[in-house]
């Protein structure tokens, strides 16, 4: 399918949010393999999958879930690394310490980002205050958008998610933490500093309550440092949706030899370098499967 | 009577002068957002380095790709777009002259094109790159570009030849020119330093847009060794840094833009300033 | 008014010429002969058509949509209104002096060898002499010898109505048509094309358009005097200043200077 | 000579292709745009696509409504702002002002044109939406978030400004001086020149820059929807968030163009952009051919 | 040089006026008087700065931000280029007719009666009234009357060039500034301006630029010569054309008609 590619040449293209992390694997892959050239263009997910299907490239980098309209045209894809979409408010917000002991549960979010139910702060901490809830999502279509929608919902899509639209993951960021009563959703690299492992300032995480027993119990509270949340999402303590894959896809199985090297070395050595991209390690069990993937099966 | 038209004039005066400096301050003001956030990430490295491995997570390298990127691209673009414009416009006013209602409707339709956004373009770009079985390469961006940009140039071209007097063609066809040589020979020379503006102008447009250059000339770190590989530019990079999660990166998105910024400043000196060279002939 | 000129071979002849345009009928059937190697005056008062007749004897009235042109006109035998020919070659027969100098904007030296050029005469050598020779015969040599190379556009508004008739005579025409080529300029500017005209005559067929009486009487071999779009009366000098027909140009010489 | 007549046939032919090519351009990109619209036109009617007001791509349901709306108010509003100050700054610019003023003025505006819409976008979030925000929507009484079709509409004004004001002053610019100074020596003062004499005289190279500049605001992408809100609800007033065609297609292009009645669904967004500027045009047109005729 | 004319009460007085551009020096250090209801021409080769002295007369040098002007020019008192006062007023005084007739993009009628709107006199009927009064006075009315509300553009340049006289009569000037007002024109129409202005010269003070010298001939009381920028020589009729001085003004009275 890849016939346009001479053996030795690799094309990515896609998701923007691949794209610093694709640049870093591929500069590392030709430090073991300096003849192999490894051509990384961006344009967005949807153009990789196009891409790619078209077999203008090798790789589509792809940062959503993949619809069924896509998976019938018999796409071949495989997780990369993981992410997770946290609930977002300012650092200002009053009710900051309520919402940090009581967390909100995966039903109030429905509540508040889909069906309005809950439109006031006191509603959501039940409490008589009446200050609205300003309601932030994401205008450019998003994996972060699609996986939460279907964290509170399974079956709701971006276009479900009320709220002002803002451009982009540091426009969303930058405008909940502006906004005292704001809230919206980020993925982990825009929350915390991953060399540090500080929240970012100006911007706080909601905890969300799993077991929806009303309160954040001692199991539900890693959010204090990137390092004790990475491990919770590896662990499956943060619940998945809102953690989600990331995957590079292609038209079928690739054939090119070279291509499935680079694909293998990303899932073993490669796996190192995730962390420093801000985003999380796919959990060994699912590496295990995607090599088997590889060799076809 | 007197006293009411002056009170209006001095009115109107005032408004207007208000205005005029309401909208100079407000365009320093823009220029100033991006130099003040731009100049400390801007350093040597950023114009002369290539991004290298973990640049977009802050650490070494440069925006050299997006800068050769984008020269590439505009002037590629600009001068495809002049292989095309210039014979349309002078084919409207030597050939068409006679044309009224034509010409009525080729500028007409040249508008329409000037007013398509570039997104547009870019998608229409996209399309025509499937049909052809072409990858996102640079030749793809600099055909999209020249699509887009061959109308502003067009409508240019056209407003400085439409100022040529009637008399001059009359005497170009009085002493037995051909239509050929009345264009380029007599109408070229005369519409010269109109054109050079016209050309940096639309260059300076190339150079700025994002959305066209999106889908067709992809991003990438490596400077293109020839047309069908992808290109990097300055405004996509400029767009695809201010995404990133990392403060120091966002930084270097401003530090860019002052670069493309202090580019156009050198085209648009140029297209004010090159013209006077070539006047000298001119009628 | 169909009277024609005893005249055994005129260069020019036209007949039946019509000329409108969306509202007005702006030459109304004129026939007419150019007699050769004589200076024909057309006369007329202002926008009675003069500037229209000569734009149809070079066909320039191509570049005017809103004009439509019926009937013929004859250049040396063949009929230009309605040929499918190569104009520019029956352009080239006649070098057009219009009412305002266009220079074209290139130097002085090449506005002249433009023609050449155009002729396929490249020899340096002859072409430096050509220009010197109609820089010359236009009285304009000895103004720009040393400044060849500069733009045209620099001379004044004499100067360059001399160039344009110098670049005219260069392409070697058999024909001049001048349309008011003095009207803008100073008395002694104009002197000077007057008494070139006259030196010219003996070489070239030439029509001229003037609004000045006395420069119509002393050039003139064979007038034609128009009005509103028709040719009212033709002939000599004599016949037109001394022993006039009809009122209206009766009228047109009282008032004239 | 049979050289030159060779010379001219062929680049006349050249000139005919160019020329041909140009003017089949927006044929090619209206039936390019239209072909990719046929599965969501054969899905759903054009009339309910444009009408209906529910925009739920992954249930199948497009309506534009919204977004046509949102459009037209954005325009509109920045027209409303940008127009007149043009206006009055190219007159200020050409008449009034030291002629230094107009030299300055040009590789500024140069620059202002040059720069890429993301860089205004920034800066609508760092000045406009705050000011809105803070200063505007508690005039009107409400608490809001500043993202808003007034913050698209200030921050498109601010982008169209380059183009119309560059237009402009090449429209005063090229009114003969000497039309000045027939009026001025019948005793007009320079504005009574202006307001009966220059205004008139440039009125078709007015309205023409005006179209321009609409069309601009109305193609205008990155930038907007930076600032607008981009929520699909027909706006109730100019304080609410917007979401206009532009923003639509910018926002889900490169992401969904591998869904197919999605990426239909935006070509026929383009097309219906594409249909709007087409109409507006003629528009422009038609008053330019009503204005030449008086 | 400063010779002064022997006028008691001079409508215009110029002294030490100078006009430079940026490479050119083009009025030297005129002074001048122009007396009252005389007709003062201003006579000269082409380029020697007659268009720029009569736009002084109306600081229409305003508009050129290319030339500096200093001097003074006192029009009945008043020095104009150094004051600061309303300019509008003063060029009310002076109706002026340019070289090229630019009419305004308005309708024949409204070009005439523009500059009764601007003093502000709006009663239909006197406007009405007034307008057919200048129109006729400009010979013009017998051919527009029938179609007043047509654009003034559509007319030929003749009758344009007598448009922007009546314009200019309107506004009930004292003084005419006319600058070769008929150089475009055919006899007839030249000599309808020339005797509206033997007419309007009772009225008014009229300063006029020609080439033709019969006009200079008949129509001046009082002739200046300018010669590269300067005035040369002025006098009378007599004193110019019978008697001239200098080397310069015999050569061009020599040449010129
Ligand atoms: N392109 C045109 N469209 C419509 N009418 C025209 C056109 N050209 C000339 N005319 C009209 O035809 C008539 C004759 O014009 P022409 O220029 O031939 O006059 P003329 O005799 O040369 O006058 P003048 O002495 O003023 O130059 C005028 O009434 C003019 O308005
Ligand atoms: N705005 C200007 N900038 C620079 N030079 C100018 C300007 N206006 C006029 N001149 C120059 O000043 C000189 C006098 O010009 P002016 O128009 O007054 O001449 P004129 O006597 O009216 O000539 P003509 O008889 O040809 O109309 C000319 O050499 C001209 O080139
Ligand atoms: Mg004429
Ligand atoms: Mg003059
Ligand atoms: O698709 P995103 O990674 O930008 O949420």
């Amino acid at each position: 399918s890849c016939s346009t590619s001479s053996s030795e040449n690799i094309s990515l293209s896609g998701a923007f949010a691949l794209y610093p992390l694709a640049v870093k694997w591929g500069e590392e892959y030709r430090k073991l393999h300096p003849d192999t050239r490894i051509d990384i263009s961006g344009g967005g997910a949807g153009k990789g999958m196009a891409d790619a299907l078209a077999g203008a490239v090798d790789l589509g980098m792809f940062s959503r879930e993949i619809s069924p309209a896509e998976k019938e045209k018999g796409v071949w894809w495989i997780t990369v690394a993981k992410d997770a979409v946290l609930p977002t408010i300012s650092a200002s917000n009053p009710f900051l310490g309520n919402l940090q002991q009581k967390g909100l549960s995966s039903t109030q979010f429905r509540q508040i980002f889909i069906t309005k139910e809950i439109s006031t702060w006191g509603q959501a901490l039940s409490s008589a205050n009446a200050d609205k809830i300003n309601l932030y999502t994401r205008s450019d279509a998003a994996g972060a958008a699609a996986t939460w929608a279907q964290f509170l919902q399974w079956d709701a899509k971006q276009e479900n998610l009320q709220g002002i639209g803002v451009f982009g993951d540091p426009g969303l960021a930058e405008a909940v933490s502006k906004d005292p009563l704001a809230i919206g959703f980020n993925n982990v690299a825009y929350v915390y500093n991953i060399n540090t492992g500080e929240k970012r300032p100006g911007i706080e995480v909601i905890p969300i309550d799993v077991n929806e027993n009303g309160r954040i119990d001692p199991e539900e509270d890693f959010y204090d440092h990137a390092g004790s949340l990475l491990k919770a999402i590896a662990g499956g303590k943060y619940p998945s949706p809102p953690a989600r894959e990331l995957y590079f896809v292609s038209d079928g199985l690739p054939e090119n030899k070279a291509v499935l090297a680079f694909l293998k070395w990303i899932l073993t050595d490669g796996q190192q370098y995730v962390k420093e991209a801000g985003y999380v390690p796919v959990d060994t069990a699912i590496l295990q499967s995607e090599l088997q993937k590889l060799n076809g099966k | 009577m007197r006293n009411r038209k002056k009170t209006e004039e001095w009115f109107f005066r005032n408004l207007m002068s208000a205005v005029t400096y309401f909208i100079i301050l407000i365009l320093l003001l823009i220029i100033w957002v991006v130099f003040q956030k731009g100049i400390p990430a801007l350093s040597w490295e950023m114009v002369s380095q290539t991004p290298k491995g973990g640049f977009y997570f802050g650490k070494d390298g440069g925006l050299l790709n997006a800068i050769v990127g984008s020269l590439y691209l505009a002037s590629g673009a600009a001068s495809l777009a002049w292989l095309i414009s210039l014979p349309t416009a002078l084919f409207m006013n030597v050939y068409l002259v006679r044309y009224k209602k034509f010409l009525t409707g080729i500028r007409f339709l040249l508008d329409v094109l000037w007013g398509i956004p570039s997104i547009v373009y870019g998608a229409f770009g996209f399309a025509l790159m499937i049909f052809f079985n072409l990858q996102t390469s640079l030749l793809a961006g600099i055909i999209t570009v020249s699509l887009l940009i061959a109308p502003i140039m067009i409508r240019a071209m056209d407003e400085v030849l439409k100022t040529i007097p009637m008399g001059l063609l009359e005497t170009a066809y009085s002493l037995g020119s051909t239509r050929t040589e009345t264009a380029f020979v007599i109408f070229f020379r005369q519409a010269l330093p109109g054109f050079i503006t016209a050309f940096l102008l639309a260059f300076g447009r190339g150079i700025g847009d994002t959305a066209s250059v999106l889908f067709t000339a992809g991003f990438t770190d490596y400077i293109p060794e020839n047309l069908s590989q992808p290109a990097a530019t300055l405004p996509l990079s400029i767009f695809f840094q201010l995404g990133s999660p990392i403060p120091e990166v966002r930084e270097r998105a401003y530090a860019a833009a002052v670069i493309l910024t202090v580019l156009i400043l050198i085209i648009s000196l140029a297209a004010r300033l090159l013209p006077r060279n070539f006047k000298r002939n001119v009628i | 008014m169909s009277y024609n000129l005893a005249q055994p071979d005129p260069v020019i002849s036209i007949s039946g010429l019509n000329v409108r345009s969306a509202r007005s009928h702006i030459l109304k059937n004129i026939s007419l002969q150019i007699p050769r190697n004589k200076v024909t005056v057309l006369l007329g008062p202002s926008g009675c058509g003069k500037t229209t007749l000569l734009k149809c004897l070079n066909k320039l009235t191509d570049l005017y949509s809103e004009l439509t042109v019926s009937g013929h006109v004859y250049i040396d035998g063949d009929d230009i209104i309605n040929t499918g020919q190569d104009l520019s070659a029956i352009r080239q027969k006649m070098g057009l002096l219009s009412q305002k100098p266009y220079p074209l904007p290139l130097s002085i030296f090449r506005n002249v060898s433009y023609g050449l050029k155009i002729q396929g005469i490249r020899d340096k050598n002859t072409v430096k002499a050509k220009v010197e020779k109609h820089l010359r015969e236009a009285g304009l040599w000895e103004e720009v010898k040393d400044r060849l190379d500069q733009p045209a556009s620099r001379l004044s508004i004499g100067q360059q109505q001399r160039l344009c008739l110098a670049r005219g005579l260069a392409v070697n025409p058999e024909i001049i048509l001048a349309d008011e080529p003095t009207s803008a300029l100073d008395p002694i500017s104009s002197k000077k094309i007057e008494q070139l005209f006259v030196k010219l005559k003996k070489d070239y067929t030439i029509v001229l358009v003037t609004h000045i009486m006395q420069q119509a009487s002393t050039l003139a071999d064979h007038i034609v005097f128009m009005y509103l779009g028709e040719v009212i009366e033709q002939g000599t000098r004599e016949d037109i200043f001394e022993r006039p027909k009809s009122p209206v140009l009766k009228e047109f010489l009282a008032t004239g200077h | 000579m049979i050289g030159r007549q060779l010379i001219d046939k062929l680049s006349s032919g050249w000139m005919l292709v160019c020329t041909s090519l140009l003017l089949l351009l927006p044929l090619a990109i209206g039936t390019g745009l239209l072909a990719k619209s046929i599965p969501v036109l054969e899905h759903q009617s054009f009339f309910s696509l444009l009408s209906s007001a529910q925009w739920s791509p992954m249930e199948e349901k497009f309506g534009f409504y919204p977004f046509i709306i949102s459009s037209v108010m954005v325009t509109v509003l920045s027209f409303a702002m940008a127009g007149p100050i043009c206006l009055l700054a190219a007159i200020y610019l050409t008449q009034y002002a030291r002629p230094v003023l107009l030299r300055i003025m040009h590789p500024v505006i140069d620059i202002l044109a040059g720069i890429p819409s993301v860089v205004y976008g920034v800066w609508g979030i760092l000045v406009i939406v705050p000011l809105v925000a803070d200063y505007i929507a508690p005039l009107a009484g409400s608490q809001l978030t500043g993202y808003s079709i007034l913050a698209g509409g200030i921050v498109l004004a601010v982008m169209c400004i380059p183009y119309m004001l560059n237009l402009l002053i090449e429209v005063f610019r090229n009114i003969p001086r000497e039309l000045n100074e027939a009026s001025l020596s019948l005793g007009a003062t320079r504005w009574e020149t202006i307001k009966f004499v220059l205004v008139r005289k440039g009125m078709t190279g007015i309205i023409s820059a005006f179209g321009l500049g609409i069309s601009k605001a109305l193609g205008e992408t990155i930038a907007v929807l930076m600032v607008v809100g981009n929520v699909v609800q027909v706006p109730g007033n100019l304080l609410e968030a917007g979401y206009p065609l532009p923003a639509l297609i910018a926002n889900n292009y490169g992401e969904m163009m591998s869904i197919p009645l999605y990426d239909s669904a935006l070509m026929l967004s383009a097309l219906v952009l594409f249909l709007i500027i087409f109409l507006f045009n003629s528009l422009s047109r038609y008053l330019i051919y009503k204005t030449e005729l008086t």
